[in-house]
């Protein structure tokens, strides 16, 4: 029948129940690989800034001289560069999702790692695989 | 390189772009797009065209303010390109068979790829 | 009797009168007194007759029918110079075929053609007369002023008023005439003078347009004349003793058969009048004309005439085959009218059809016949006569105020003129919608029609053909009142005594719907009762429920006052694109455009071009059918 | 007296039920689309919520022309379970839409004219086969009171046929079911934005949503009449037509008006052709 | 005025998408389908500013759509909030630097919530429509709350004349 | 004679997800004049290579637009690889394959749930938006992202797909073609559907060409152009041939995008069964210095990323032109005399996407 092609799928849907998530409900459907949002260990944080620099979109920002760390929710993609790029493993992938705020406010950590006698600085591949 | 294709690109004058671009049509190519490059100081535009995945591109080198035909007339489809040309980069394209006069992208900057203004920071966020 | 002739020959008096004033202040009290003498005649006639049934009078004969005839002749003289002098040669042919069969008639059966009454009145008549009375006298009154910015407007056209004001008053005089006369001999003598009024008046401006069209109007007019005298002939030689030319015992003929032909062939002259389809492009064609001219034309005189003679006789179309052919070309002129009364944006044009259209449904009323559907029928031309009066006059004022009849052009009329808004408002309403009287009529129809053999075709015509006329007037109404905003109000400046016509029309617009079941109780009923032994009224909780809704209507808008204290003003939608109040937006190509909401025409579907040939053709096959039919019974 | 409990009943409980009925045709719908929907309640929610809001408005003329129309829905529903004329309510419930239209119109707005416009195509569309159902009403009873066609004992379905088939088609209408919610739709997305509600908003929205509970519940009114002999087929009857609309709605594209004009005047004739058969048989019986 | 909070219950969205990538908005069109259906939550997409209580941005804003996004805010009725869907919405994202983006939509109109991510899943979307919501309602009390001292103020005036 | 309605279509309509406007002129219902105006989108990302390195570019392309992220990266990639001569490993090609026809599926599925929301079949709309869940589960799978992959790089890919899950969405495709396929019946069988899109916006074949239309656009008008018959990624491999109709209306080109969806699992499914071990980069040394057109069959038509080197690690310039662009040309020519109620019809039928068109 020409008219009623949609007629399979409704009856289906019918009887077999809504597909629906529940979201708030049920948690979130994630996958290992999900880049939900970034999170920053300050206690191992060498200060080498590269996180800050491949940064596409400028969200991390790093200072220093007053050892703080910061990154802007509001202007991080996720893309998960930083990640890859972090020689230290200060930084990891959180598949969670980082929750609506009603307000914009940047997150600032002060960085807690204590500089060894020898700083140890490794060059950086730069096409590191996941 | 995973892609096998074949790519010229010849250099028109000016004067000659009308005739060549109507030598391309009678020849069965498709205009594929028009985009301009600031190459300081002076804008080249190419004119690219397809037949059969025969990638060619005329190249018009023009100065700033130097008024470019439109191919519009051969090309209906031109307009587009030809509107974008004069909106981002300040090119006076004459006789548009579409003319939105200046508002097919409308920026907060006039002409923000014109050479004429060059230098400055023109982002504004940054 | 005094009040029929005082009314018959008064207008011609004031008429006469008219052709030597010059002046407008005085015309217009000339005007006006005679219209009050005119509308008070008439109530009294109302007051005097209206529970006396029918009245005959024997009113004087011999001299005056010799007058006619020799009125008759010099008209056809007088057509005859007309139409040599414009070459329009069917007119002059038609003509002189009519005062030939004139001449034929008195030479051949001058023995019979007595009336036994001449004059006579009936409840009838006394709504035809009140119409007249009231609604004609009041578009007369009207006209004095509008005449006088109409040749302010129009310094093209010549200034010739007071022959205008002349003919009017004569035409006024004929329309009285035509529904007291008795004698068919007489209702035939003032049924020309109406068609050679109606010619003059159309053909007022004197432009190529006007003269075309008022011939157009002539000749076709003249047709269903040719076909009255024809039908008179008939008369007087099946039944030259008995008086054939007396209406009463014509519609008392026990010999319906016999009758039947020349009632058929007075039917037709019937639909050329009341300008059903095909003959539907004259009334268009009258359009040309002044507004109070058309407005004459559409709701008292005129048109009534031809579906007053259809009323008037359908006791006789009752029952009959060839009847109901009659009553099938009104249907078929109402669903095809009303249809295109859609594609038009011309207000007069949209109401010339929708007077053909009501028409339609009238003549089917009357072709059918029973008592029901002449009830409605009467219903129909009381409603019809009233609401139609406004919306002329009503579209005459603000052609003179915007410059334009354009239906698009009186967008906004709710801001820019409100009083003639709200006027032009209830006689839409009164056009088309519950509890107004034409759905009364419409609703009086069908409940007719459901009970008669066949029924269900007219029942189908109707049904679609309402549906089509609420599409035609809600997008008026509509336009009417939407609220533009920076606009500006050009409602004064009219002048002030051009409105107490209008006010008093809407007045009778809402009246009619309070009254009517006094209308019908007392008037309509009666008649139905005395032609058919039965009568139809409205069950009284029904009434009720209208009246209900009436008063509902009334007290809304008082609700109005409610909304204005804590509305917050919001701009129109427009997509997101920022826009001036009136609605300029930035459009494409740096352009600033105007949005603008126009209504649907839906011309690829109810076009004029496309509908009125299938719906001409159709109408002439069935008056074609409708005489071989009336042939066949006997 | 009889006939005043009716209307009252009706006037009261119809905003409870048609309210019910939205909710229960936004859960199936939902449930046919592979979807949770909203609860059963949503549809009160909703105008409880629209009455919270403020009041906007573009100009205050059409809350009044809205309040008519709801009014005028409301009384021509109280008129049909009154037992009145049929084709009286049939009027009323046209003047009501009439003004629905009016108070689009009254709107200086690009899309509320053109949903205005569209609303009158559709009266054009629908209107031919509720006066035709009427006049078959009639033919089967007798009678154009609302309370005698109910009180017959003829099983009306069973001689109109064709009428109920032509009334199904403009319920669909209506009751602004795709492939016929051309003026406004009760889904999100179309290309006259909200049509002929697209200026009203808060409580003036709401009492366009009400009016529509009215009218749904008086459409309901007038299809049980089709079966009124037997009320419990009746109940069924009206159930599973309405389903049938819920279901049409779901497998449909929008036609363009042009569609909803044919169909609904195509409609009308079948219902012509069965009252034509039908006045054969009664001539050919009497 | 009634205290029951309709309101939080039947939220209806509008959205508009300022110069999103499409990211964010065919996000902001999949919680309408069934695998989120929103309409669980009595969310509608209205479409339509006069009709919506939330508005949903998408993207940030530039030249030409700031007088579009301050149009439809300013076309919808009061209790309203505006919810910014993804980053760009709130600071104009990785676009933040090209010259024709102005910024967040906040430069044009206020936000209540912001919702990060590149692009922003519909759970998150859920989550910040569910943020909105009581915002919302404090908003009405807030438009009831005046309304009433409005009419007090003018119950005054009227005893007092 | 019908009086002329003017209506400003958009910016936002509810029909239309982007902003696009159309100063709509109508007589009646019909259109008697449309034209668009665009621009709302603009945001400049083009000049944003002074900004960012070329690889860190790859982002930027990826956000020209939401839907076809991943073939802009791979568009842009190209062109870099291309530039810089580097030879992408086989394994990479073959996911990129992948990823560009999942990302192709996920678009057409959007875009005919969109279609059938502008033909007001909201049903459908729900179905072809369930189907394309899946689709997007795989992408969260394999990429981490939902619409916005980034996964590819100049040189390569970042991510690998692991055998169990190649072989898991090898199992799940014959079941989602079947789903996939009841969808597509609707969408070319039923009638209110048919009736909706036959004879719709009709473009003949020649001034499809003439006019420069890309992608379904153009294959609905029976001009058989695909630019994955140039064999980029491992479409030389997989072997193609493009899906062409000839009639040019509407449901042509609904037509077309239905039986891509076919292709494209097909597609797929050959990927993974054919799917080459090896590595999945190569390092990128030194920066782009020339110039080339890369070009990519998005799912909305070829898509052309102009780059330009200067020896630097920016770019001296990156245009992109896109398919929308190449459509709206035709788009311009289809309008005229369609009805009101089709005009959303008409304009999603050449699967506008205007970010990429604005850029």
């Amino acid at each position: 029948m020409g008219i009623f092609q949609m007629t399979k799928t409704v009856l289906r849907n019918l009887a077999g129940g809504p597909a629906t998530r529940q979201y708030p409900a049920v948690p979130a459907r994630t996958g290992p690989l999900t880049r939900g949002h970034v999170v920053f260990d300050p206690a191992t944080c060498r200060s080498c800034s590269l996180c800050s620099k491949r940064c596409p979109c400028e969200a991390i920002r790093l200072d220093k001289e007053a050892k703080v760390w910061e990154i802007d929710r509001m202007r991080c993609i996720a893309c998960g560069d930083c990640v890859e790029g972090c020689p230290f493993g200060s930084l990891t992938m959180e598949p969670e999702y980082f929750a609506p705020v009603v307000e914009h406010v940047v997150e600032r950590y002060t960085i807690t790692y204590v500089k060894p006698e020898k700083p140890a600085k490794k060059p950086v591949d730069e096409s590191a695989g996941a | 390189m995973t892609v096998n294709e074949e790519q010229t690109t010849i250099g028109v004058a000016l004067e000659d772009l009308m005739r060549e671009v109507e030598g391309l049509q009678t020849g069965g190519y498709r205009l594929v797009q028009i985009g301009c490059t600031d190459i300081g100081g002076a804008y080249e535009v190419n004119y690219s065209f397809d037949k059969g995945y025969q990638f060619r591109n005329l190249r018009l080198t023009v100065g700033p303010e130097t008024e470019v035909p439109s191919i519009s007339g051969i090309y209906w489809g031109a307009f587009v390109y030809e509107n974008e040309m004069h909106d981002l980069f300040g090119i006076p394209v004459a006789g548009i068979n579409i003319d939105f006069k200046g508002t097919f992208i409308k920026t907060a900057e006039k002409y923000p790829f014109s050479v004429t203004r060059r230098g400055g920071d023109r982002c504004r966020n940054a | 009797m005094q009040t029929l002739l005082f009314l018959i020959v008064f207008p011609i008096l004031v008429a006469c009168l008219l052709l030597f004033v010059k002046r407008t202040t005085i015309r217009y009290a000339v005007v006006a007194l005679s219209a009050l003498a005119i509308g008070g005649a008439s109530i009294y006639l109302l007051m005097r007759y209206a529970f006396e049934g029918a009245v005959y009078f024997a009113a004087p004969s011999g001299a005056i029918d010799l007058a006619m005839v020799a009125i008759e002749m010099g008209l056809a003289l007088f057509i005859i110079y007309m139409g040599a002098k414009f070459r329009n040669y069917l007119a002059i042919l038609l003509a002189v075929i009519q005062a030939a069969l004139v001449v034929y008639l008195e030479m051949t059966f001058s023995g019979s053609l007595h009336a036994a009454n001449n004059l006579f009145i009936d409840q009838f008549s006394i709504i035809m007369a009140l119409i007249i009375g009231l609604i004609g006298s009041l578009i007369a009154v009207y006209a004095v002023r509008y005449m006088e910015t109409y040749h302010h407007h129009h310094p093209e056209v010549r200034d010739r008023q007071t022959f205008f004001f002349f003919v009017t008053f004569v035409f006024l005089a004929a329309m009285f005439g035509l529904v007291f006369s008795n004698n068919l001999m007489w209702l035939f003598f003032f049924w020309e003078i109406t068609t050679i009024s109606s010619f003059l008046l159309i053909g007022y401006s004197e432009t190529e347009e006007a003269t075309k069209n008022a011939f157009r109007a002539l000749v076709m007019n003249l047709l269903g004349g040719v076909a009255f005298v024809v039908a008179i002939v008939l008369l007087a030689a099946t039944e030259p003793t008995s008086g054939g030319i007396d209406l009463a015992r014509v519609l008392a003929s026990p010999d319906a058969a016999v009758v039947l032909i020349p009632v058929v062939l007075i039917g037709f002259a019937g639909i050329t009048k009341a300008a059903l389809m095909p003959f539907s492009s004259w009334l268009l064609g009258a359009m040309v004309a002044p507004t109070p001219v058309s407005a004459l034309l559409h709701s008292s005189t005129m048109v009534k005439a031809g579906v007053y003679i259809l009323v008037r006789f359908s006791p006789v179309f009752a029952g009959t085959f060839a009847g109901f052919s009659i009553g099938l070309v009104g249907g078929v002129t109402f669903l095809v009218a009303s249809a295109i009364a859609i594609s038009r944006s011309d207000a007069k044009s949209v109401l010339a059809y929708s007077t053909i259209a009501n028409l339609g449904l009238i003549a089917a009323c009357a072709g059918v016949g029973t008592y029901m559907l002449v009830w409605a029928a009467i219903l129909l031309i009381v409603f019809h006569a009233v609401a139609k009066a406004l919306l002329f006059l009503g579209t005459g004022v603000i052609e003179q105020r915007t410059g334009s009849r354009n239906i698009e052009d009186m967008e906004g009329l709710i801001v820019r003129m409100p009083k003639m808004a709200v006027m032009m408002f209830i006689g839409i309403a009164g056009m088309f919608l519950a509890p107004f009287g034409m759905l009364i009529s419409k609703w009086a129809a069908i409940e007719a029609f459901v009970q008669v053999p066949f029924g269900l075709i007219f029942i189908a015509i109707l049904a679609y053909g309402s549906a089509v006329t609420v599409f035609f007037w809600a997008k008026w109404m509509g336009k009417l009142v939407t609220v533009t905003q920076n606009t500006e109000r050009v409602e004064k400046g009219f002048f002030e005594e051009s409105w107490a016509p209008l006010y008093i029309i809407t007045g009778l617009v809402i009246a009619a719907v309070f009254l009517f079941p006094v209308i019908s109780s007392m008037l309509i009923e009666p008649y139905v009762l005395a032609i058919y032994g039965v009568t139809a009224h409205l069950a009284d909780a029904n009434v009720a429920i209208m009246l209900l809704m009436m008063a509902l209507l009334l007290i809304l808008p008082v609700s109005f006052l409610l909304f204005k204290r804590t509305a917050r003003h919001l701009p129109a939608y427009m997509g997101g694109r920022p826009a001036t109040p009136d609605l300029h937006f930035a459009g494409s190509l740096g352009l600033t455009r105007e949005a603008q909401t126009r209504n649907y025409y839906l011309t690829e579907y109810f076009g004029e071009a496309k509908l009125f040939r299938p719906g001409a053709a159709v109408c002439i096959v069935l008056i074609l059918v409708s005489w071989i039919l009336a042939g066949v019974a006997l | 007296m009889n006939w005043l409990i009716g209307a009252v009943l009706f006037l009261i409980l119809a905003p409870i039920a048609g309210g019910l009925i939205a909710g229960i045709d936004r859960k199936i719908t939902a449930r046919m689309q592979g979807r949770v929907g909203p609860p059963l309640l949503q549809p009160f929610y909703d105008v409880g919520k629209l009455f919270e809001k403020e009041r906007a408005v573009v100009t205050t003329a059409q809350n009044f022309y809205v309040l008519a129309y709801l009014i005028f829905i409301a009384l021509s529903g109280a008129l049909f379970f009154a037992g009145g004329d049929l084709l009286l309510i049939v009027f009323a419930f046209t003047l009501a839409h009439v003004f629905l239209v009016l108070g689009a119109y009254a709107v200086h707005s690009p899309y509320s004219h053109i949903g205005a416009e569209r609303e009158l195509i559709q009266v054009m569309a629908y209107e031919p086969m509720i006066i035709l159902a009427a006049v078959g009403f009639y033919m089967v009873s007798g009678s154009f009171y609302v309370t005698e066609i109910a009180a017959t004992t003829v099983p009306a379905i069973l001689y109109l046929p064709g009428v109920f088939l032509g009334f199904a088609v403009i319920l669909t209408i209506k009751l602004r079911k795709s492939p016929f919610d051309i003026s406004t739709s009760h889904h999100a997305h179309q290309e006259i934005v909200k049509g002929i509600t697209t200026e009203f908003s808060g409580s003036t929205l709401a009492q366009v949503e009400i009016a529509h509970w009215y009218e749904n519940v008086f459409l309901l009114g007038f299809v049980f009449l089709f079966f009124a002999w037997n009320p419990v087929i009746g109940v069924v009857a009206v159930a599973i037509t309405y389903l049938a609309e819920i279901f049409v709605d779901n497998v449909t594209a929008r036609a363009r008006w042009q569609a909803a004009l044919k169909s609904g005047w195509l409609a009308t004739l079948l219902g012509i052709a069965n009252l034509a058969i039908l006045s054969y048989m009664m001539l050919g019986g009497a | 005025m009634s205290t029951m909070a309709f309101l939080k219950r039947s939220p209806w969205i509008l959205h508009y998408d300022a110069s999103s990538c499409n990211g964010c908005d065919i996000e902001v069109l999949a919680c309408l389908t069934p695998l989120y259906d929103v309409e669980r939550f009595g969310i509608i997409n209205t479409g339509n500013p006069k009709h919506a209580d939330i508005l949903m941005i998408t993207g940030g804003i530039n030249e030409l759509n700031r007088a579009v996004v301050r149009n439809l805010y300013e076309q919808m009725p009061e209790p309203k909030v505006v919810v910014a869907i993804g980053i760009c919405a709130a600071t104009g994202g990785i676009f933040r630097e090209c010259y024709n983006i102005a910024g967040g939509v906040d430069k044009v109109i206020p936000v209540d919530v912001y919702v990060p991510g590149c692009a922003a899943r519909p759970e998150m979307i859920i989550d910040g429509v569910v943020a909105a919501l009581s915002i919302l309602e404090e908003k009405r009390a807030k438009m009831t709350g005046a309304a009433q001292i409005k009419d007090d103020a003018r119950h005054a005036a009227g005893e007092s004349t | 004679m019908p009086e002329r309605i003017v209506v400003p279509f958009g910016p936002q309509h509810p029909v239309l997800p982007e902003p696009i406007h159309l100063d709509l002129v109508l007589e009646d219902e019909t259109v008697v004049e449309a034209i668009p105006s665009i621009g709302y989108i603009h945001r400049g990302l083009e000049r944003l290579i002074e900004k960012r390195e070329f690889t860190e570019y790859v982002y930027v392309a990826e956000r020209i637009c939401g839907i076809c992220s991943f073939m802009h990266a791979l568009c842009y990639s190209q062109g870099i690889e291309e530039i810089m001569k580097i030879e992408v490993p086989d394994r990479a090609r073959y996911l990129r394959t992948i990823w560009s026809e999942c990302s192709r599926l996920h678009s057409h599925l959007l875009w005919l749930g969109l279609f059938a929301d502008g033909m007001g079949f909201e049903n459908l709309f729900m179905r072809s938006w369930q189907l394309r869940e899946s689709v997007l589960d795989v992408l969260e799978d394999t990429t981490g992202g939902r619409v916005i992959q980034g996964t590819c790089k100049i040189g390569g890919v970042r991510r690998d797909i692991g055998a169990e899950k190649l072989a898991e969405m090898h199992r799940a495709l014959d079941p989602f073609e079947e789903q996939c396929r009841n969808l597509g019946d609707v969408f070319l069988n039923d009638e209110t559907v048919k009736y909706r899109l036959q004879d719709l916006g009709v473009i003949s074949k020649d001034e499809a060409y003439a006019l420069g239309a890309a992608g379904p656009t153009a294959r609905g008008s029976g001009v058989a152009i695909d630019h994955r018959e140039t064999g980029y990624a491992a479409y030389g491999d997989l072997g193609f041939k493009p899906v062409v109709e000839t009639a040019g209306d509407c449901y042509a080109r609904c037509a077309v995008r239905v039986k891509e969806v076919y292709a494209s699992i097909d597609l797929i499914r050959r990927a993974i069964s054919e799917m080459p071990e090896g590595p999945l980069d190569v390092k990128v040394k030194g920066a782009p210095d020339g110039e080339y057109f890369s070009r990519v069959e998005q799912p909305r038509g070829e898509v052309v990323h102009y780059l330009r080197g200067n020896g630097t690690k920016h770019l001296a310039r990156a245009r992109i032109r896109t398919s929308t662009l190449a459509n709206i040309p035709p788009l311009v020519k289809m309008l005229p005399g369609a009805q009101l109620a089709d005009v959303p019809v008409v304009v999603l039928s050449i699967d506008p996407c205007i970010s990429c068109t604005e850029r």
